[in-house]
């Protein structure tokens, strides 16, 4: 009982509870037809928003302000380098992960570079840097919708008895990305900062390089994402990243993660990602119109985080 | 009660409880008119959430309070400003945004309507100029770009400003801990002014000596109770300091240090203040404690920020040569992690030292955090527990635990001991000599002229300047007062 | 008409549809002004489909002093604003794909609502049997989607032994539509057949064989990749679909009607009906290798198909 | 024996009183900023197209400007109580739709829905002081709601503005063009409401110090209701004109004035805690970003695949000629 109490005051677990009662109220609608392939496909979802929301978590948890708006430009290119390096090609398969990783990482850094030497807002630094990149993409991948190596594609549906395997591996990520955030210094020196990056710098963490990383993870985290979204969606494209704005931060707070910055958690990500999908699962399973959908799925999510309600302030 | 000489605040058995800890334990407490209360006790001992009550910003679990002699149920901040008290708290209360008439405006529902920005920079200029004469501060400034001790000025002023409501107690919840011996004496001295004007006031300092010579009457409490109260005559500093306990056989301050110095320390620091013209440099060597005296903001902080920001990159006129550490006064600001346990803030100096591989060990964080907390006696029953949970005082020990238990061979003090109780300073005496003894250098601004007994050599500070370098048989409070008002050289 | 300019204003280029728009228009437009047929023909691209840039865009072309604007707006009626401000100022409008309702603009349409209807003609020759459909639909809140959308709620209703028993919204984007897919089809009944609205076919596709559900009858909507997938299918099993969607070389028959206009013919109708582009199981193949990679069947029209087609809507 | 010595301390007075000086030119040069950077934007489109320094140049380039300003306003209560706001922009897309159809038809049940509509933004503001939430989620939550409700008051474009809206959006006053008087009107009106009036001081202050405006006596909930209702009027305010300008709406049209007035609000000089926001400073961001993002972009004649780019390429430099200028100033 005690338990189950402590278990309630965990800030992520409303993201999974609310994960639990969609599901629970689709497979009621269809009468429990479908119940484990809808699990199936929100997990193979799931994947692509919990990897860049860790990124984005670790960006947010720097304090007010900080943001990455520039993830969906950096999926959407990073996506087109992994295809082109791949060029249906399956022993290039390695080399064009790589490929996507640097691209994202690069993208990340030249934020921070952004942010550090013009002093620009990160909202506003990530924003235009968006643009940036989305010109680049277009003119580097045409629009055109470039196509993964047979292996890679399998690769990204490859399921063992229902589960897919993209998601056991991230949900291995994400526990590393758990115990770097609570156990590692570079972890605590993030939640330093976001807590007051004054008093960080004077605790002795070195504000500067700490910023920098997170900002370049954030980065990677972007560019393998778009690789394996071009994987999984069978083709790169300059919008495939696009859900990924809104999504991306909604999986962060509705993960329980404080926007005011320095507290965080890893698996609300998870929570939050796979009600996200399960909620989509259920409005398109009621059938309802484009407009119920968009106001249910609104007034749920407002509904679930009033349920979780806030922390209380001390003093 | 009769109406004609009520007390104008009573507490009677007022209890507080946060979640296990217990603030406050049945306190029976009152102030008369014409009185000056003087509140002291050791750090967590209840006296800031007392005047929580007092001031309506919280309600005790269980008692009553009276104010002007009726029984009030539904207490609160604004029907204690319609009473006529108003509180000055221990954590700054000003809006860093506004200037400073319209922080003035906060306090006063009624200055509204046409023309009320010159009626708020009149009122707070004219206080300003009441209790602070010559205090530099303007109306207009915003709040955010003045020193912690020109906020602390602007607050205290701000308190004993009238418009519409009566205005009968004042309570100042350690109103000096920022400011200069100068203007602290400025504030002492209108105190005892609107004292004795019929106007009533509490005091809470861990000066002893402020409250010693301001108080008419004074109230000792000690984990969460009065112990004492009795007239200010009827004490003195060492009836005090037994009464608030913990430090009975403590009063041998400062007797014998830098007895057995090393004759060749090496060197740690060597500093050049940026303002500095004539090629004086701060030094300090190896086992040094160095005072940083003067005025409240005249370029002390900056030059230990300047030597803490050099020892990580090469700046000029900076040469640091082992690792520092920092315990800041400004805590608020500069000092808490407000999300986390007091362990987490104790340890963040020392991650790379907790590490066992790659991952920092809870185990070993715990560790540092359980010897310190008995070390240096930070009040509480869970070094888990947030650190705000810590009475002001108690979060600066853990600061000084932060620094003290990391690597760091220099420390550098931004006058530290703000809000720290008489016992727990005269610990913290001993454990810096004590860590100088072994080799650590300390730099040590202050604000309180009696810390620099402690010190082996005083820097006074005049405009971003060093003008006088003091041995420490040289030092007297007369000759720091000269130099810190005399021409610059 | 050597000395007449002639602006385009678009509103997003990121995939492949646009792109081939415009290159079909930077195909046509370059040579017309290498042979002084125009004196200039400038492309104007805003980013993300928004209204108010657009609008915007428009207002600062007529500051611009072009004689002509060609537009594929962001919205049929909430541009009217700006589109009016243009013919005040004595600027010929024509607009196509995305129409505008202003009066005094020119309209190039194609009967998105006949292609709906089409689509399910088509599909009851296949699935003669009748049965099961599922609706991808495209942006909500679009003219384009409630025309398609209508056209196929029409076929249905022809066809009483089609039931539409599902319906998502893929805003005209493979991933987005494949993601919906996935989310519906474990409580979904078995399909045979998807209508949709174009390019969100072959996403539908991959969600399909993902589930491990049978492969229904997906209608096509002219990318390459989704030509691709069905000649797979037909060199595999004989299967067999239908393929509709608007030419993106539509935009170059836009520019030579503006061409008209300009050079002072008055007889042009405001509303010119062009005929959509569709393949069927007999000419696909043949188009195929025409397609760039990823890209998407187009045709760019001349000087003279304008012409025609001008006089074929001249009642 | 602490003595008073009058005679230093003043000399200590004029010490700090060069430094005030110093501190005040700062914060005048901080406040300064906005304004540049909109001399900036103008100064190169009068260079770029002189044909667009006119009255008629101005009240086409700059009268989209005017909802994203009230847009910017909007926001900017919104931050000033330390909070942001992520459905302002479909928001906005909902008043449209509700003018372009009840307003007109049926004006009292419009007027109606629209009232209704700043009361839920007032709830929501009751909503997240009480319960404590990130009022980021709430907001996204509320997009939306918003946009879904867009899209049941108008499932496809359409509908038209009221003829007495499209007739104010359409005024023509002599000399000076209608946009720059509105923008005038909005900045003015809001910085005499939110920096001159008793109220506005507790306004700003509950997102400076909200634990010290609480000891005070003040209520924090009526802050945050107070500011998120206003919110809601300028979002009311920022449909309607938008529709004026359209003449008709989309369920989508006002979606990307999310991300447009929260760089509005910095571009101004807000921050995003602190309550440190200003009126003037937001509505010239929005016009600096209204101009930078389309007229600038439209007379550069930049190629096709790199327009987009040139956009954010804009933004950077304007953002960075401010940073110049500050480090200048230290
Ligand atoms: N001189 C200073 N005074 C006050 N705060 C400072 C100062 N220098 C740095 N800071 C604080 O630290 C933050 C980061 O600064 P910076 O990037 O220089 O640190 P850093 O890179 O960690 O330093 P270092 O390279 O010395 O380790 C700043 O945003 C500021 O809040
Ligand atoms: N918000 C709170 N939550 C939990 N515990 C609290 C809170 N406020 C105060 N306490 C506890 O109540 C006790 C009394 O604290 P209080 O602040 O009144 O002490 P104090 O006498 O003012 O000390 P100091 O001299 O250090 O300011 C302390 O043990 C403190 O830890
Ligand atoms: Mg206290
Ligand atoms: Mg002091």
């Amino acid at each position: 009982m005690t338990s189950v109490r402590s278990l309630l005051t965990k800030p992520w677990i409303w993201s999974f509870i609310g994960a639990l009662l969609v599901w629970l109220a689709t497979i009621a609608f269809t009468g429990g037809y479908g119940g484990g392939g809808m699990v199936t496909a929100a997990l193979s979802l799931a994947v692509f928003t919990v990897i860049v929301g860790v990124g984005q978590m670790f960006v947010i948890t720097l304090g007010p302000g900080n943001v990455d708006l520039s993830l969906p430009a950096n999926i959407g290119l990073a996506s087109a380098v992994a295809m082109k390096v791949m060029d249906g090609n399956d022993s290039m398969i390695a080399v064009g992960l790589l490929a996507a990783l640097a691209c994202g990482a690069a993208i990340g850094a030249a934020n921070y570079l952004l942010i550090w030497a013009l002093r620009i807002p990160p909202i506003i630094a990530t924003l235009s840097a968006s643009f940036i990149i989305q010109s680049i993409d277009i003119s580097y991948g045409r629009g055109l919708q470039i196509k993964p190596p047979p292996g890679f594609a399998d690769f990204a549906n490859w399921q063992v008895l229902g589960i897919p395997v993209l998601a056991i591996l991230t949900v291995l990520f994400t526990v590393g990305a758990a115990i770097a955030l609570q156990r590692m210094i570079y972890g605590r020196s993030v939640l330093a900062i976001g807590q007051n990056i004054r008093a960080a710098w004077l605790a002795g963490v070195n504000v500067g390089r700490i910023r920098f990383l997170t900002y370049t993870l954030s980065g990677a985290l972007g560019g393998i994402d778009g690789a394996l979204l071009a994987g999984y969606f069978r083709g790169a494209n300059v919008d495939i990243g696009n859900e990924y704005l809104l999504a991306s931060i909604a999986v962060v707070v509705i993960g329980g993660t404080s926007v005011a910055g320095g507290k965080a958690n890893v698996p609300g990500v998870w929570g939050a990602a796979l009600f996200l999908v399960l909620l989509l699962t259920m409005l398109n399973t009621f059938g309802v119109s484009a407009g119920v959908r968009l106001l249910l799925t609104g007034l749920i999510i407002v509904g679930v985080i009033t349920a979780a309600g806030g922390q209380k302030a001390l003093r | 009660m009769p109406r004609g000489n009520a007390d104008i605040i009573r507490l009677n058995g007022a209890e507080k409880h946060f979640g296990a800890v217990r603030a406050l334990g049945g306190v029976d407490f009152h102030v008369g008119p014409g009185e000056c209360v003087g509140l002291v006790g050791h750090n967590g001992a209840g006296k800031s959430t007392l005047m929580h009550m007092v001031a309506g910003t919280l309600v005790p679990d269980s008692g009553q309070i009276g104010v002007h002699g009726d029984i009030e149920d539904n207490y609160s901040v604004s029907r204690a400003q319609q009473l006529g008290i108003r509180c000055v708290f221990q954590e700054l209360s000003l809006c860093p945004n506004l200037n400073v008439a319209e922080n003035t405006r906060i306090n006063h529902a009624s200055l509204r309507g046409f023309g009320w920005r010159r009626k708020a920079a009149e009122l707070i200029a004219a206080k300003l100029d009441e209790i602070f004469p010559g205090h530099s501060i303007s109306a207009s400034d915003i709040v955010g770009d003045l020193s912690i001790g020109r906020r602390q000025m602007v607050e205290v002023a701000r308190a004993f400003t009238v418009t519409q409501d009566r205005l009968d107690l004042v309570i100042l919840d350690e109103p000096t801990s920022s400011l200069d011996a100068h203007t602290a004496g400025q504030l002492l001295a209108f105190v005892r002014r609107f004292v004795a004007g019929g106007k009533s006031c509490i005091l809470i300092s861990h000066v002893l000596g402020e409250v010693l010579r301001n108080a008419d009457r004074i109230v000792v409490m000690r984990d969460g109770k009065v112990v004492v109260a009795d007239a200010a005559t009827a004490f003195d500093r060492n009836r005090l300091v037994t009464a608030m306990g913990g430090a009975e056989a403590r009063q041998k301050i400062a007797a014998q240090i830098a007895a057995a110095k090393p004759a060749a320390s090496p060197l740690r620091v060597r500093a050049r203040p940026a303002a500095q013209k004539d090629g004086t440099d701060l030094v300090a060597c190896a086992g040094e404690i160095i005072g940083l005296a003067g005025l409240a903001g005249h370029g002390q902080t900056d030059l230990l920020l300047a030597i803490f920001s050099g020892a990580s990159r090469a700046r000029a006129g900076i040469e640091v040569t082992a690792p520092v550490a920092l315990v800041a006064g400004d805590r608020q600001s500069d000092g808490i992690f407000p999300q986390w346990s007091i362990a987490e803030n104790i340890g963040i100096r020392s991650l790379a030292r907790l590490r066992s591989g790659l991952l920092i060990s809870p185990q070993r964080e715990a560790e540092l955090a359980a010897f310190w907390q008995k070390k240096i006696g930070i009040r509480t029953p869970d070094m888990n527990n947030n650190i705000f949970s810590l009475s002001g005082g108690n979060q600066q020990k853990a600061l000084f635990a932060r620094a003290l238990g990391s690597d760091a061979q220099i420390v550098l003090m931004d006058d530290p001991m703000r809000g720290v109780d008489i016992g727990t300073k005269l610990e913290v005496y001993d454990l810096v000599r004590e860590e100088a003894a072994r080799g650590r250098t300390f730099l040590w601004y202050t604000t309180e002229t009696e810390e620099l007994d402690n010190c082996d050599h005083i820097y006074v500070f005049k405009n971003g300047r060093i003008v006088a370098n003091l041995r420490r048989d040289e030092l007297t409070e007369e000759k720091i007062i000269q130099s810190s008002f005399g021409d610059a050289a | 008409t050597s000395g007449k300019k002639i602006a385009f204003s678009n509103n997003y280029a990121g995939n492949s549809w646009r792109q081939a728009m415009l290159d079909s228009y930077g195909i046509v437009t370059k040579k017309a002004v290498a042979d002084k047929v125009v004196g200039a023909a400038d492309i104007f691209t805003t980013a993300d489909k928004e209204v108010p840039t657009q609008a915007a865009q428009v207002q600062n072309l007529i500051l611009q002093g072009y004689d002509a604007i060609v537009i594929n707006a962001a919205s049929p009626d909430a541009l009217n604003g700006a589109i009016k401000q243009a013919c005040d100022a004595g600027i010929t409008v024509v607009s196509f794909d995305g129409t505008v309702t202003e009066p005094c603009a020119y309209r190039v349409v194609v009967d998105f609502k006949d292609m709906g209807k089409q689509e399910v003609e088509q599909m009851a020759k296949f699935q003669p049997k009748g049965g099961n459909l599922l609706e991808i639909r495209g942006l909500a809140g679009t003219s384009i989607d409630d025309a398609i959308h209508a056209g196929i709620l029409e076929g249905v209703a022809a066809h009483p032994e089609f039931k539409i028993v599902g319906s998502v919204t893929g805003d005209w984007d493979q991933t987005t539509a494949q993601k919906a897919v996935a989310t519906i089809l474990p409580s979904l009944p078995d399909i045979v057949g998807v209508v949709d609205q174009g390019g969100d076919g072959y996403g539908a596709a991959q969600a399909f064989a993902a589930a491990g559900k049978p492969r229904p009858t997906i209608i096509m909507g002219n990318r390459q990749d989704e030509l691709q997938w069905w000649k797979e299918q037909k060199d595999k099993d004989g299967y067999q679909t239908w393929s509709a969607s608007i030419a993106p070389g539509v935009s170059s028959l836009a520019f030579w009607v503006a061409q008209q206009v300009l050079d002072g013919r008055t007889d042009i109708p405001h509303d010119l009906l062009v005929p959509y582009l569709a393949f069927t199981q007999d000419d696909f193949e043949a188009e195929l290798p025409k397609i760039p990679k990823g890209g998407v069947a187009s045709h760019e029209y001349t000087q003279e198909d304008a012409i025609a087609a001008i006089k074929a809507n001249i009642k | 024996m602490r003595p008073e010595m009058t005679a230093a301390s003043l000399d200590t007075a004029a010490r700090t009183s060069a430094e005030r000086g110093a501190l005040a030119r700062a914060r005048l040069l901080r406040g300064l900023l906005p304004a540049l950077s909109l001399a900036l934007v103008l100064l190169a489109i009068a260079w770029l197209n002189p044909r667009a320094i006119s009255y008629f140049g101005f009240s086409l380039m700059l009268n989209l400007a005017i909802p994203i300003a009230l847009a910017t306003i909007a926001q900017m209560f919104v931050i000033a109580g330390n909070e942001l706001d992520l459905s302002i922009g479909t928001f906005v897309g909902f008043v449209g739709c509700v003018t372009a159809t009840w307003l007109k038809d049926a004006p009292l049940i419009g007027v109606a829905i629209l009232l209704g509509s700043i009361g839920i933004y007032a709830l929501l503001g009751a909503l997240i002081h009480l319960r404590n939430l990130p009022s980021i989620v709430v907001t996204l939550g509320m997009s939306f709601v918003w946009q879904g409700l867009a899209i049941l008051v108008l499932p496809k474009p359409g509908g038209k503005a009221p003829d007495w809206l499209l007739g104010l959006m359409a005024f023509k006053p002599p000399f000076v063009p209608f946009p720059i008087i509105a923008a005038l009107l909005i900045g003015l009106i809001v910085h005499f409401g939110l920096m001159r009036t008793s109220y506005g001081v507790i306004l700003r202050g509950s997102g400076g110090n909200p634990a010290a405006l609480g000891r005070a006596g003040w209520s924090l909930l009526r802050t945050k209701i107070v500011l998120f209702a206003l919110a809601g009027l300028f979002g009311v305010l920022s449909g309607m004109a938008l529709i004026g300008i359209t003449t008709s709406a989309d369920a989508n049209i006002g979606n990307g004035y999310t991300l447009l007035a929260i760089a509005g609000v910095i571009l101004g000089g807000g921050e995003f805690v602190g309550g440190r926001v200003s009126p003037i400073g937001a509505v010239i961001g929005a016009l600096t970003l209204a101009l930078a993002a389309s007229p600038l972009l439209t007379f550069m004649h930049i190629p096709p695949d790199w327009q987009v780019a040139a956009n954010g390429a804009i933004l950077i430099i304007v953002l960075a000629a401010r940073v110049l200028i500050s480090r200048k100033e230290r």
